[in-house]
């Protein structure tokens, strides 16, 4: 392959090349539509909030949408996905509800990782979403050792391993490739290549051709989509998960597209990049395929509009329950750092408890600057 | 005198030193345009060029192994490494190469660096945004490992660790970046390596601290003082070298001990200062060596506050030994 | 009975685990058909075959990395670091994954997996091959840090460690792998994790080892005997979570205390020893803790049997605090 | 390029393809062989100091002549070259004394690093041969350091990082090459793929066809070269070197060999590899040399013996020189830690000859396995 050219089969009116669309029924089809506009309505919301202080941090995953829905719909619910932090729409695609991806934001008693990471690191074992770890790159290795055992377990499943441009850089993208080449892994790396690690651009990231290309470090195939074109995406992720599955090996899947937002709620990327972020307004993948949805009449602005209340009704429930709860009791503090609490631990409990004292409030100035 | 932040100040030691020497470089993730996620390095790109501020692809080992070639080949390199939390990656080049190149080539190459690293809690940073690794590097042989707790010590040592021969580890305490502000003289200055400061004196018992922990030391012992227990502050400064001798000489004088550290406890640094003076000092203690610390736990979000040591603990802490 | 050492103590435990439990995988470099560099794996690859005996590439954060994702998924990696020395690159995963897994997904993923490595001097490795990397984890809440210093400990400890639902840090004393041989029952038993062993009684003094450094504490309290000092050597085998209630029983009944470790003595593991006792047992203590360590540089090659510690050095410190 | 081609001059008769050669004049070719005989009788008789317990360790590089002397031609004096533990011969290419070579081995006070590493573990300041270290890799992304610096003091030098085909592997491959591809850093890569990391073959260690063909995960040229061929490691080591010097960046070189001894005098291949090597006796890069060099009339069986016999007579006073000096002094375990020894190393130094003792004996058992 050359690296440079991408696969699209969605132009930006959202017109298919003839025939190359991948066969998904009509429900399908829109079911990834909702999933996009919702994770675009849960973005808004949550950065909304963490604007009024009300969470303490968010990562907005804008123009990005493709890459989440795409990449979320090639797995099956056997199959096992190592995300990035910038992808809520893949917990929606796999059943995660919406509800409980904001009671993440909060880290309050809600939330099912009892308020013990930040926002956005979210862990859901029931959809085989894992866990997300801030270091980058840490999980990629570990995608690979699942497939391992998912192929020395013969449990027909695959691994998905989610990272962005500048996690290619991290050793264990290397160690990670390295491994699941030699070992033939039931793994499909996706690398969302939206141009950015928070400041630095893609050509200060790495001098190579493309993401893709990296592949042939590795031995296994490696190919250039359009991130933006959800159709292409999903084309390119079926095919991958298929060869893992069939146990052909992995391959590296590069999503072009672009960070459109900030890194984080605590990034102004005014700083560093003018107002190219606007260039890809008109490459909007969830414009682009509503217009290819309503050439099929499979979507109308009267379904917009009622998906759009709902959401914001979702949403306004969700947020109401959340808030007024609690923060974890002080006994989360100690537990899950071995499956039972040491008597160190429970030494240092009882003194907090019994002597120490807590009686003292969060730093209202603690912000986060990342 | 101006009143200053530590970020400021951390931002005019570096500028300082860039002009003094121009071997001096900057490498790290977002420190050039960007001028650091907490903007240390505001500004310095534009002074200094693309070539001494360079943003690195995201790889802390790339960005301290290829600083100890840089300064192998006579740069004097200060690499940013963006969170301390991050800081793993690069623990081989630090641990194996960094500390033991002069040792193990008997000083025909060396590798004089300084690391600037943000660390500790007070942000709402949680598990990977927060933690405190000093104790993870102060038992290498070959480090010197310094965190300040003003603007003037921060800038003051600073300019000091880049001017020394040796590597050194600066952990800039981030929770305390941009408040209190402090003053700072306008004039050229270095605060030596290697010397505690004592920032608070008193007969009744000793408290050690550093970084972020200072002011929290300063409240509880203004808490203390109500009681009538006049505690005596121990800013250490650099945890490596200690001044072992500054320790030993509070202690002498107050009889009674109390170690403070934002890190987990087991294990921590301060079962070093615990060891050090029941080993050359036992027979002047009249209490057991309290230390409080950050627990045993990873550190976690949305119980921070809790998590962090606070005055009232510290004070609980004072209590107990006084009471002894 | 049968006598072995314990390389072989660890191949065995290896070998009926794997027959026990098909989901215990073993990885590494040349564990495979090499059998492992000190032979720890030898003649596992025939027996239970490539896809439970891996030979990976040289990645120990692939290694470690990869054994992560197998334990998430249900397999109970027993990875190799061949060397100690060399577990730098997956201290990443180690530190801020493996030991933290748990936590932030509030028992969700959990990864329980034996990390085994060979550790310490005297085989004449030199800077990298030699060291005693312990403090270095100790520090870390969510790992467990087991020491064997015996052939009936080594088998009965691992077999633990890999029935044990925490990560756990095997680090096999190599200086001793092969002499002296220990005596090990035919029949099945496993070494409960957490539990000091106290290996000779005495009621002057206690002294605290583990791995290859208890052969050196038995030495000294010979001659320690002598003098007519009787010595109580305490192996703690289990570092994390330390036998705390053993280590303070003993110094309560003799009322002082040495340490003895291979490691360098700053922030060593054995200062938090002298932190524990100093904050809760202060008023038994009739002389200072002394700490008999490594010296803080890096392991010399040549002069290594003057680095390490041993009984004319720890008999040494004994007669400090008897003489006290 | 399609990786798997590889660049040859000399076959295995010593015939040069018509016009291939590198121009070097008479006086270089001799000394190249030279240094040749010279790395394989220094490592033969290293061996069997080893074997006699005198000294404790040793690495043979036989087999990888060409690499060593080929791969350290190109570079000039002010370059600096960061090397592995298999390649003295590089370092009596650039001007080392033999004798100095052996000083390290027995670690003594006779040699310059104080008897601190391991033997092989050589650091020749003097002629830029930086100091090696025993985990692997780490010296790749140095070497990218000290090309930026050479660079960015504009030294017109070049820094070569020399690693094996399992160094490939580290981390810090992978951010060496990634920061020398961003950086343009006037840095050479030199993999010696001897296929062999201790037991683990090849085919273990990465699934990519070639390693050369990794150079393009990383934007740069990589090339593949017969490296039992003296002739056709110069020709490109000498077009890279040139290449980073031209300010033109990095290159990757591969060079194609066969680790035909055991890894270490610890190591025995018996275990893992049958007699694979022997196919490799006939493509032993000094015969084949020494055949070329024969049909130009530039050696002789008289030569060879005179050789010979000097490096024996140069090995056996050096041997003899060296083996009768003392351990270095107590005091070399506590100086350069730091620039200055600090008060605790002072006190443990102390400590250590005033009251501890130092009068046991080294543990005559110790021995070691890799
Ligand atoms: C090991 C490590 N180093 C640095 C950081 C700080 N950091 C967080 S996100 C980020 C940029 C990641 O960029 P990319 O991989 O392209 O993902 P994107 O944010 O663009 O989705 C950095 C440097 C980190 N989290 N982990
Ligand atoms: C980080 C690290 N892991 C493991 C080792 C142990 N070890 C020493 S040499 C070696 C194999 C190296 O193979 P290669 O890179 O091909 O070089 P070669 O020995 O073949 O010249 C290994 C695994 C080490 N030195 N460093
Ligand atoms: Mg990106
Ligand atoms: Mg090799």
């Amino acid at each position: 392959m050359t690296a440079p050219d991408m696969l699209q089969i969605l132009d930006e009116t959202g017109q298919a090349t003839l025939g190359s669309e991948p066969n998904l029924d009509d429900v399908t089809l829109v079911k990834m539509y909702e999933c996009m506009l919702s994770t675009r309505a849960l973005d808004e919301r949550m950065i909304n909030l963490q604007r009024q202080g009300r969470i303490g941090f968010y990562v907005p995953s804008t123009g990005e949408e493709a890459v989440q829905i795409g990449g979320g719909l090639a797995f099956g619910e056997r199959d096992w996905i190592f995300p990035s932090y910038r992808m809520p729409g893949t917990f929606l695609m796999r059943g995660v509800e919406m509800h409980d991806l904001v009671a993440n934001c909060f880290g309050n008693e809600a939330d099912v990782c009892k308020g013990r990471q930040m926002p956005v690191h979210y862990a859901f074992a029931k959809q085989h979403m894992v866990s997300i770890s801030s270091p980058i790159g840490t999980h990629i290795i570990q995608a690979v050792g699942a497939a391992y055992a998912m192929k020395h377990k013969q449990a027909g499943a695959v691994a998905g391993a989610f990272f962005g441009d500048g996690g290619t850089s991290a050793n264990d993208f290397h160690s990670g490739m390295n491994f699941a080449g030699v070992w033939k892994a039931p793994c499909v790396f996706v690398c969302s290549n939206n141009q950015w690690a928070i400041s630095v651009p893609l050509e200060k990231q790495t001098a190579s051709e493309s993401i893709a290309i990296k592949a042939e470090a590795y031995g296994m195939p490696g190919v250039r989509v359009d991130g933006n074109d959800v159709l292409a995406v999903v084309q390119v992720m079926n095919e991958a998960v298929f060869r893992a599955r069939q146990g052909e090996g992995p391959t590296l899947v590069e999503l072009m597209t672009y960070r459109r937002g900030p890194h984080s709620s605590s990034d102004d990327p005014t700083r560093y990049r003018g107002n190219q972020a606007d260039e890809w307004l008109s490459r909007d993948p969830i414009l682009r395929f509503r217009k290819y949805l309503e050439r099929r009449d499979l979507w109308s602005e009267e379904k917009e509009n009622l998906l759009q209340e709902t959401l914001a009704e979702t949403l306004k429930t969700a947020v109401k329950d959340i808030e007024s709860q609690p923060q974890p009791g002080l006994d989360t503090m100690f537990e899950d750092v071995y499956e039972n609490v040491p008597p160190g631990l429970r030494e240092q409990y009882g003194d907090l408890v019994e002597k120490e004292g807590t009686g003292h409030e969060p730093d209202p100035d603690a912000a986060f600057p990342l | 005198m101006s009143e200053i932040t530590i970020v400021q100040a951390v931002n005019d030691a570096l500028a300082e030193e860039m002009r003094r020497d121009e071997d001096v470089v900057i490498l790290g993730e977002d420190v050039g345009i960007n001028g650091g996620v907490f903007r240390c390095t505001a500004d310095l790109q534009s002074e200094f060029g693309e070539d001494r501020v360079i943003d690195t692809p995201l790889s802390e080992s790339g960005i301290i192994g290829s600083a100890i070639g840089m300064a192998m080949y006579g740069l004097r390199p200060v690499p940013e490494i963006q969170f301390s939390d991050f800081i793993w990656p690069a623990f081989d080049q630090i641990t194996s190469e960094l500390s033991k190149m002069r040792y193990r080539s008997a000083g025909q190459f060396t590798c004089p660096l300084v690391i600037r690293t943000p660390y500790g809690g007070g942000i709402r940073g949680g598990l990977y945004h927060s933690q405190s690794p000093e104790s993870y590097f102060t038992h290498t042989a070959g480090l010197v490992v310094v965190v300040p707790s003003s603007a003037y010590d921060a800038k003051g040592l600073l300019k000091a660790a880049i001017r020394s021969p040796d590597p050194v580890l600066f952990l800039e305490p981030k929770r305390i970046y941009r408040a209190p502000k402090g003053e700072v003289p306008e004039e050229e200055y270095v605060v030596e390596l290697g010397k505690a400061a004592v920032r608070r004196e008193g007969s009744d018992f000793t408290l050690t601290c550093y970084g972020a922990m200072v002011s929290v030391a300063m409240e509880a012992c203004e808490k203390a003082a109500e009681k009538g227990w006049e505690g005596e502050v121990l800013d250490l400064r650099t945890l490596v070298p200690l001044d072992e001798a500054a320790l030993l000489e509070s202690v002498t004088k107050t009889g009674r001990l109390v170690t403070l550290q934002e890190a987990p406890k087991f294990c921590g640094f301060s079962s070093e200062l615990s060891a050090i003076v029941a080993e050359k000092a036992i027979d002047v203690l009249e209490a057991p060596i309290k230390r409080v610390a950050g627990f045993d736990v990873p550190f976690p979000y949305t119980l921070e506050h809790v998590y962090m040591p606070h005055a009232e603990r510290v004070f609980h802490a004072i209590e107990e030994i006084m009471a002894w």
